[in-house]
C-alpha cells in the first residue's frame, strides 16, 4: 500500500551548490525517485517560509531546502539565515499537526552529486513512510 | 496574455531516450498561454536555435522556455538567441530535463516523462510573470583613495598612477614607507629597503596622477563602490575626496615585549626593529643570540606572524658580514622560510655556522645577566640537553600586530577584521584582497603579514581591483537585485538586518518610512525577500508570485488540484 | 582594437588574471595545454584553512571565465612560437586536434560509454581508468569531449570507430589535424603551475613498489565526492578502510639530492587531509612526519591546533628513514628516529602511507621559457629578477604569476594573478 | 490617572481607555480635565491603536498606560524605530487576576506599577498543554475544525499591535491560494510564522476573533518553540530577531574564532 504511494515532492536549491550538486548527480548518472520538482533559487536564504507553508497546505507531500554547507555560502552567511528560519517552520508544522518531517533542510555542496542522491532517496522513502499529506484531503 | 513557445530538447537520445519528449510538446500545448510547442534533436545546435529564431517570428511569441539541460552553462546561449530575436532575454525560462530528468531516471520512462512535464508546467508559469529586465548601471568617479603610505601602500598607488588614475595616497605620518623606512636590507633578496622605497616614490612624484595627503587621517567614509566620499583630517582641516575606489593599506606594527626574556631590564635585550637601526648604524656585534616567537604562537596570540624567521635569519647572514668571527644562535620553534628564496637563506645560514636550537614552549629560553655578560639558558629539543649562550646582544623576534587603531578604521569603512585586528577578506582562498563591500580593497600587513614581495604582489592586486571599477567607467548590476516596493513596506527593518552586505536602508519620502535597496551593493541572493513579512521586498528574476505560481503549477498538475 | 594578452596556462592564477585583464578591457587569449581549464586546483577535494569545497568556489570562476565577452579560450593548446618584443608580440597558438568537433559536441557523454579502450586516468592521478574519448572531468569547460589520438583504435589502428557511430550529434572527425593561429599580443602572461616530482626514485619511501602508499595528490581524489572512489578512503592492497595513516613531509624538497627549496603548501594540506579523513573515517589517526611545521598563513596555527586537539593528529619531528610493506603486503613498515640525541631507530606500521612530494614547475615550463626567451633561477622555475616588479621575467613584456615564478599557496596565487593584471595595465597604459 | 501622567511625569498628551456614554473607547487626551471615566479593566491594546495616532501628534511627550504586554509590544514598536523611545511615558498598569487568567499569561507585571496590584502568573496554558499531548493527527484534527470557523475578517491582523504592515500579504493571492472563505490552513500558519519573533502574547488576536478561534494557544506553543530553538523571547528593546542574523562563531563571522 505504502509502495505504490508516489509522494509529490517541490525542492528548493540554491544555484551555486546544492543545484550544481545536483546537475554533477545528473552528470554521473547517479539514479534517484523521480518524485523531486527542484525549483532552482540563488541562495537557500531567499526560500519564504510562505512558500513551504503554501505547498504542503496545498498538498505537496514534502519540502526539501537545499543549500551550500555553512562557510560556503556564496553570499558569504545567506544560508545561516536558512539555517535559523527552517527549524521554526518545522514546529509550525509540528504544532498544528502536520508532521514536521515533511519539510527538510540539509546542505549539498557542488562535488557532492552522491550526496544529492542520498538527501533525495532518503527524503522520499520518508515521505513515503509518512503517506499522502492530510491535507490533500482536508479541503476547505 | 503572455504568448509562450515552449522547445523541448531530445539531447540526441539523452532525453529522448528517457523522456518521451513527443508526450512532453502535447502537454506544453494544453497549458495556459502556450502558443507554440515544438522539439529538436539539439536545441543547443546552430539548427535548433535557428528553429526557436524562427519561431518566434512566425507566432509572434514574447516568451520562451526551453526544456533541455541545465541553466549553468546553457542559458547565456539560449539568452542571446531569444534577444536576437528580438525578445528581452529575461524573458527566457530554463526548464532542466536532461541532468534532473533523464539522466536520473533512466529505468522510468513513464515517470521521468511525467516529471519533464510537471517540470516544464512549472517553467511555463513563471515565464508567463516573466517581466523584462536590464542591467542597470551605476557611475564610478574616475579616482582611487589608498589609505597608508607603507609599502603595499606605496605599491597600490604607483601601480593606479602607473594605469593613469587619480589617486590619493593618504599617510597619517609625515614620512612614507612604513616599517621599511627603517630597514636597511630586506629578505631574501638583500635589496636595500631605501631604494626600494625611493624608486617608488619616484615614480609617485614624476606622476601628475599623485595627489600625496602626509599627516592626514580618514575620519568619515560615505558612499559605496563607484561614488565614494573620504573626508580627511589635515593638519586640523577637512578635506573631501571624491572616489570610485578606496584601498586600505594601513600595515601593522612590531609588538613591543614587556618584560618578556628581560627585555628593558637586562642590557643587550632589544627587538628585531631596534636591531635593524642598530645595524644601519654600522654596528658591529660579536655575540648575538636571536629568540623567536617571542609573544606568538601561544595562548592569546596564537598566530605565526610569518616573517620575523626570515628576518633573523636575514641579520644573522648581515651580523656574519660584517663580522666573520661573530657566533650567532637562532632559538627557534620551527624554522619559517617557507618557498626557495628563503629556503635558500636559511641553508645559506647553517653553512655559514648560524647555530639553530629548538625550543619547545613548555621550556622557553631564559635570559640573565652574569658577570661574564649576558646569558641565554635554553633547554635544545634536538640535542636534548639545557644549553648557555653568552650574548651581547638578544634579539627577540616579535610578531607584527594590527595597528591600535584598526578596528575604528573597520568601523569607518564598515569592513570585518579578525580576532586579531588584522582585516578580513570576503574569502579568505579566492578573493585575498577583497572585501565583501564592493569597491574597498586591502592589501599589505594591514591584511596578514606578509614579506616584501608579497606586499608588492598584494599592492598590485589591489590595485588592480580598484582599477577594473574606474576603467568599466560604470558598475554593472546584475537583472537579479532585490527591489523593494514603498507602498507594502511597512519599514520593519527584518531586510536590513537580514542583508548580508548592507545594501538595504530604511529611508523617509513624504513622510512615508520603507526599505531602500542600494543596486548598486546587492548581489541577488533575496535573502531580504525571505525576511520581508509582507512580500514587499521582491527578487528580479524571483519573485513572490512567480516561484508561487511555479508552486500552483505544480500542484494542478501532478495533484489535480488549485 | 582593444590590446591583446595572452596568458598561458588555465589554472587558479591563469583564470584569475584572464579575469582581472578581462574585466580591465584587454582581448585576453587564454591558452591551456589540458582538454579543460581548472587546473590543480580542480582535483583537490577541499582547500586549508577553512576546508571549503574547491570545485565549488572554482568552477563559477571558470563558467565565468569561458563565458566572458572578452576572453576567448584555446584548450587543449600550447603555444609554440613567439616572436618579437614589448609591446609587439607574434604568438603562434597550436590547437591540437580534439578530433571532435566542439561546434557540434554537446558533452552528453555518449561515445565515452561505448569507448573500448582504457588508460590510466590523469585527472585521477591514475588511480582509476578513463577512455580515449573523454571529458577530463565532470564540471570540465569547455564540455567537450577529446580523443585521445595515442591510444584511439581508429586513430592508430583505423580498427573501431565506435564514438562516430553512437554520436548523434555527428561531432567526431578523426582526420582533425591541429591547427596553428598567430595572433598579435602586446604582453603574454605565463601562469604553468606546478607538477609533482616524480619521488618514486626515492626507493626508499615505498612509492610504486608498496601498494599502500599513495601521493598527497592521489588522496585528494580518493577523497573526493566526485573521485574514482566517490569519496570512499580505502587502501589499494585490501580495499580495506584504513584506520592508522602516516604523512610524509618534504619528500624530494629540502632534500640536498633532489629539490633544495621548501615546496611550501605541503604542511597546510597535509593538516588539511589528516583532518578531512576523520569525515570519511570518523576512527581514523593520522600521523605527520615532518622538520618544520610551517603554518604561517591567516588562521594556520590555529588550523594545525584544530588537528592536534579535536582530530588526533599526532605530529611527530623526524624524517622517516624508510619504508617497507608490512608483512602480509599491506600496510606499510616506517622507520624514523624519534627525536633527541637520546631518540632511537623505531619502526611502527601504518595501514597506509601518504607522501608529499616536491611540487616542481610544470614540465613544460623549461622549454616555454626558451621559447619565450626568459630565464629559469636556480631551481627552475620562471626567474624574477626585480623585488620591484616581482611579476617581472627577465624579458620586459613577459610576466609570470602562480607557481610558475615559486611556491605558493592558492590565495598567495590569486593575489599575484590579480597583480599580474594590474603589471600589464601599468605597462601598456602608462608605459611604466 | 491625570495627576501622574500630565503632574508628576510631564506628559502632554495620554493615550488611555475611558468610558463615554455607555460606550468604552480608546482616547487621547491633551488635558487632565478630558480623563473623564477612566477604564483599567478593559483589556485592550493600545499600542496598537499608538501606532495610528503616533503620527497625528508629531510633538510633545506621550503617556500611555502600558500592562506588561503593552510595554512588551512598544518595545518591539520602538526598535523598528516606529515610535521614538524619548517621547513615550509608560503609566505601568498591573493587570488582575481575572485578566491574567483569560490571558493565561505568565508574564503580568509591568517594569514599573503605577496603578493595580502585582498578581500572580499563570505558568501553563492548559489547551496547549493538551494539544502537545495529543497525537499529530487529532491536534491537526482540531486545527482544522478551529480554522474552519475562520470567515478571514483580519480581526485578528488589524487588533494585533505587532502587525506592522498597512496592507496584509494574506489579503492577496500569492501565499493563500483560495480566495473563498475559509482561508485554507497556509493563512494561519503564515500568520504564525510572521509572529514568531514578535509575538507579545497580549492575547488580542484571540478576544477580537469573531469566530472564538483559540489563536493565542497557538502563539504561545510557537512562542515556547522559538524560546526552545533561539532561546530568543520577544518584547525587549535591546534584542533583534534571530531569524535575521548570522550563526555565532561560524567561518566567515566577523571575529569568529575560525579565522
Amino acid at each position: 500500500m505504502m509502495t505504490d504511494f508516489r509522494p509529490t515532492i517541490l525542492a528548493f536549491c540554491c544555484n551555486w551548490c546544492s543545484y550544481a550538486g545536483a546537475d554533477l548527480a545528473g552528470v554521473s548518472r547517479l539514479q534517484m525517485p523521480p518524485n523531486v520538482h527542484v525549483i532552482r533559487v540563488m541562495c537557500s536564504a531567499s526560500v519564504k517560509p510562505e512558500y513551504v507553508l503554501k505547498a504542503l497546505s496545498q498538498g505537496v507531500d514534502g519540502v526539501l531546502v537545499l543549500g551550500c554547507h555553512i562557510g560556503d555560502c556564496h553570499y558569504m552567511t545567506g544560508n545561516h539565515r536558512t539555517a535559523k528560519r527552517i527549524p521554526l517552520v518545522q514546529r509550525i508544522l509540528k504544532e498544528t499537526g502536520i508532521d514536521e518531517k515533511r519539510l527538510k533542510l540539509d546542505w549539498v555542496s557542488a562535488a557532492e552529486g552522491e550526496k544529492f542522491q542520498k538527501v533525495i532517496t532518503d527524503f522520499v522513502q520518508d515521505v513515503q513512510k509518512l503517506g499522502p499529506n492530510p491535507l490533500r484531503e482536508v479541503r476547505f | 496574455m503572455a504568448r509562450i513557445g515552449v522547445f523541448v530538447c531530445h539531447c540526441g537520445h539523452n532525453i529522448a531516450a528517457t523522456v518521451n519528449v513527443e508526450e512532453v510538446v502535447e502537454f506544453a500545448k494544453t497549458l495556459p498561454d502556450v502558443v507554440v510547442a515544438e522539439h529538436n534533436l539539439y536545441s543547443c545546435s546552430e539548427e535548433g536555435l535557428g528553429a526557436i529564431r524562427k519561431s518566434i517570428e512566425k507566432s509572434g511569441l514574447d516568451r520562451v522556455v526551453v526544456a533541455a539541460c541545465t541553466p549553468r552553462t546553457h542559458e547565456p546561449l539560449f539568452r542571446k538567441t531569444v534577444e536576437l530575436a528580438g525578445i528581452n532575454k529575461y524573458l527566457f525560462e530554463f526548464v532542466n530535463i536532461r541532468e534532473h530528468v533523464s539522466w536520473i531516471h533512466a529505468k522510468e520512462p513513464k515517470s521521468a516523462t511525467e516529471k519533464a512535464k510537471m517540470l516544464v508546467a512549472m517553467g511555463v508559469a513563471k515565464a508567463a510573470l516573466l517581466e523584462p529586465q536590464k542591467e542597470g548601471e551605476s557611475s564610478v568617479i574616475p579616482t582611487a583613495v589608498v589609505i597608508g603610505g607603507g609599502l603595499a601602500g606605496l605599491t597600490a598607488a604607483a601601480s593606479l598612477v602607473a594605469q593613469n588614475i587619480d589617486t590619493h595616497l593618504i599617510e597619517r605620518e609625515a614620512r612614507l614607507g612604513g616599517n621599511l623606512a627603517d630597514i636597511e636590507v630586506v629578505a631574501p633578496e638583500f635589496r636595500k629597503g631605501k631604494e626600494l622605497l625611493d624608486e617608488m616614490k619616484k615614480e609617485l612624484k614624476v606622476s601628475p596622477k599623485t595627489h600625496l595627503h602626509l599627516s592626514s587621517e580618514v575620519t568619515e567614509v560615505k558612499g559605496f563602490v563607484g561614488n565614494f566620499e573620504v573626508t580627511i583630517d589635515k593638519a586640523g582641516k577637512a578635506e573631501k575626496i571624491p572616489a570610485g575606489a578606496i584601498i586600505v593599506a594601513t600595515g601593522a606594527k612590531e609588538w613591543t615585549p614587556k618584560d618578556e626574556y628581560g627585555y628593558g631590564t637586562v642590557p643587550g635585550v632589544i627587538t628585531q626593529m631596534d636591531l635593524e637601526k642598530r645595524l644601519a648604524k654600522g654596528e658591529r656585534p660579536k655575540r648575538v643570540v636571536f629568540i623567536q616567537c617571542v609573544g606568538s604562537r601561544q595562548p592569546g596570540r596564537e598566530y605565526c606572524s610569518r616573517v620575523c624567521c626570515n628576518t633573523s635569519l636575514k641579520n644573522a647572514l648581515r651580523v656574519l658580514d660584517a663580522s666573520p668571527d661573530a657566533t650567532v644562535s637562532i632559538m627557534h620553534r620551527d624554522i619559517m622560510s617557507s618557498g626557495t628564496a628563503s629556503e635558500h637563506m636559511y641553508r645559506r645560514a647553517s653553512e655559514r655556522g648560524v647555530r639553530f636550537m629548538r625550543y619547545g614552549l613548555d621550556r622557553p629560553a631564559k635570559v640573565s645577566r652574569t658577570q661574564s655578560g649576558t646569558v641565554v639558558e635554553v633547554f635544545d629539543e634536538t640535542l636534548d640537553e639545557e644549553i648557555d649562550v653568552e650574548a651581547d646582544l638578544v634579539v627577540l623576534a616579535t610578531p607584527m600586530v594590527a595597528q591600535d587603531d584598526s578596528r575604528d578604521v573597520g568601523k569607518l569603512l564598515k569592513v570585518p577584521l579578525d580576532k586579531f585586528g588584522f582585516f578580513l577578506e570576503a574569502h579568505v582562498k579566492l578573493r585575498p584582497v577583497e572585501f565583501a563591500t564592493d569597491g574597498v580593497f586591502v592589501c599589505g600587513a594591514a591584511r596578514w603579514p606578509s614579506s616584501v614581495s608579497e606586499c608588492i604582489s598584494q599592492g598590485m592586486a589591489a590595485a588592480a581591483k580598484a582599477a577594473i571599477p574606474i576603467r568599466k567607467g560604470k558598475v554593472v548590476i546584475e537583472a537579479i537585485t532585490a527591489q523593494s516596493d514603498p507602498d507594502k513596506c511597512a519599514a520593519c527593518g527584518n531586510c536590513v538586518i537580514a542583508c548580508p552586505y548592507e545594501a538595504i536602508e530604511i529611508v523617509e519620502s513624504e513622510g512615508k518610512r520603507y526599505a531602500k535597496v542600494n543596486e548598486a551593493q546587492c548581489k541577488g541572493c533575496g535573502t531580504c525577500v525571505a525576511a520581508c513579512p509582507n512580500d514587499a521586498m521582491q527578487q528580479r528574476g524571483f519573485t513572490t508570485r512567480q516561484l508561487g505560481a511555479m508552486i500552483d503549477a505544480l500542484v494542478k498538475n501532478a495533484m489535480g488540484e488549485t | 582594437m582593444a590590446k591583446r594578452v595572452v596568458v598561458i596556462g588555465g589554472g587558479i592564477a591563469g583564470i584569475q588574471a584572464s579575469l582581472d585583464l578581462a574585466d580591465m578591457g584587454y582581448q585576453v587569449h587564454l591558452v591551456e595545454k589540458t582538454p579543460s581549464i581548472g587546473g590543480r586546483m580542480a582535483q583537490l577535494d577541499k582547500t586549508f584553512p577553512t576546508n571549503d569545497c574547491s570545485m565549488c568556489i572554482l568552477s563559477p570562476k571558470m563558467i565565468m571565465c569561458a563565458g566572458h565577452e572578452n576572453v576567448k579560450l584555446h584548450t587543449y593548446s600550447e603555444v609554440d612560437s613567439v616572436e618579437g618584443d614589448f609591446p609587439h608580440f607574434r604568438v603562434g597558438i597550436r590547437e591540437k586536434a580534439r578530433r571532435v568537433n566542439i561546434d557540434r559536441c554537446t558533452g552528453c557523454g555518449d561515445c565515452v560509454v561505448k569507448c573500448p579502450v582504457k588508460i590510466p586516468n590523469e585527472f585521477e592521478e591514475n588511480i582509476s581508468k578513463r577512455r580515449a574519448i573523454y571529458l577530463p572531468f565532470p564540471q570540465a569547460v569547455p564540455r567537450k569531449m577529446t580523443i585521445d589520438a595515442e591510444n584511439c583504435r581508429q586513430v592508430t589502428s583505423g580498427k573501431c570507430g565506435v564514438c562516430k557511430k553512437v554520436c548523434q550529434a555527428g561531432a567526431i572527425e578523426y582526420d582533425q589535424k591541429d591547427k596553428l593561429v598567430h595572433l598579435d599580443a602586446s604582453a603574454v602572461v605565463v601562469a604553468t603551475g606546478f607538477d609533482l616530482a616524480d619521488v618514486s626514485v626515492l626507493k626508499q619511501y615505498g612509492l610504486g613498489t608498496c601498494k599502500d602508499v599513495v601521493t598527497s595528490l592521489q588522496l585528494e581524489r580518493i577523497l573526493s565526492a566526485s573521485g574514482p572512489t566517490g569519496g570512499h578512503l580505502v587502501r589499494a592492497s585490501d580495499g580495506m578502510e584504513p584506520k592508522k595513516l602516516a604523512f610524509i613531509q618534504c619528500v624530494g624538497s629540502r632534500d640536498e639530492r633532489m629539490y633544495k627549496y621548501c615546496s611550501s603548501v605541503c604542511c597546510m594540506y597535509a593538516t588539511k587531509e589528516s583532518i578531512l579523513v576523520r569525515e570519511h573515517v570518523p576512527d581514523i589517526n593520522s600521523t605527520i612526519f615532518y622538520m618544520d611545521m610551517r603554518a604561517t598563513g591567516k588562521g594556520f596555527q590555529e588550523f594545525v591546533q584544530r588537528a592536534e586537539k579535536n582530530y588526533g593528529v599526532r605530529y611527530v619531528r623526524s624524517r622517516p628513514a624508510n619504508v617497507q610493506p608490512a608483512n602480509g603486503g599491506s600496510g606499510v613498515l616506517v622507520s624514523y628516529e624519534t627525536r633527541g640525541l637520546a631518540g632511537e631507530q623505531v619502526t611502527e606500521e601504518f595501514d597506509m602511507l601518504v607522501l608529499c612530494p616536491a611540487l616542481v614547475p610544470s614540465q613544460g615550463a623549461p622549454e616555454l621559457a626558451k621559447l619565450l626567451g626568459i630565464e629559469l633561477d636556480e631551481d627552475k622555475f620562471l626567474k624574477a629578477p626585480s623585488p620591484r616588479h616581482p611579476v617581472d621575467t627577465t624579458k620586459k613584456g613577459i610576466l609570470i604569476c602562480g607557481f610558475a615564478g615559486a611556491p605558493m599557496d592558492i590565495p598567495d596565487s590569486v593575489a599575484q594573478a590579480s597583480g599580474v593584471a594590474a603589471r600589464v595595465a601599468e605597462l601598456l597604459e602608462g608605459g611604466a | 490617572m491625570a495627576r501622574v501622567a500630565f503632574d508628576e511625569r510631564g506628559a502632554d498628551h495620554l493615550l488611555l481607555m475611558r468610558e463615554e456614554h455607555g460606550n468604552v473607547a480608546p482616547a487621547l487626551i491633551s488635558k487632565g480635565e478630558d480623563v473623564g471615566d477612566v477604564r483599567l479593566d478593559i483589556p485592550y491594546q493600545l499600542i496598537t491603536i499608538l501606532e495610528t495616532v503616533y503620527s497625528c501628534v508629531p510633538k510633545g511627550k506621550i503617556a500611555v498606560i502600558t500592562r506588561r504586554c503593552d510595554e512588551k509590544a512598544l518595545a518591539e514598536l520602538t526598535k523598528r524605530g516606529y515610535v521614538d523611545e524619548e517621547r513615550m511615558i509608560k503609566i505601568g498598569l498591573a493587570c488582575s487576576r481575572e485578566q491574567i487568567a483569560m490571558c493565561r499569561c505568565s508574564d503580568p507585571v509591568p517594569s514599573k506599577v503605577d496603578f493595580g496590584e502585582p498578581n500572580k502568573p499563570v505558568p501553563t496554558d492548559e489547551l496547549s498543554e493538551r494539544l502537545s499531548k495529543m497525537s499529530p493527527d487529532a491536534r491537526l484534527q482540531f486545527w482544522v475544525k478551529q480554522f474552519r470557523k475562520c470567515n478571514k475578517c483580519f480581526a485578528c491582523t488589524h487588533n494585533c499591535p505587532v502587525c506592522f504592515c498597512d496592507d496584509c500579504v494574506l489579503e492577496e493571492r500569492t501565499f493563500v491560494p483560495e480566495q473563498g472563505i475559509p482561508p485554507g490552513l497556509s493563512f494561519h500558519m503564515i500568520r504564525s510564522y510572521h509572529l514568531i519573533d514578535k509575538c507579545i502574547e497580549c492575547g488580542e488576536c484571540e478576544r477580537s476573533c469573531p469566530a472564538e478561534i483559540p489563536l493565542l494557544t497557538l502563539r504561545k506553543m510557537l512562542a515556547r518553540d522559538m524560546k526552545e530553538i533561539h532561546g530568543f523571547v520577544p518584547g525587549d528593546p535591546k534584542t533583534v530577531s534571530p531569524l535575521n542574523t548570522t550563526l555565532e562563531g561560524e567561518p566567515m563571522e566577523e571575529e569568529c574564532d575560525e579565522c
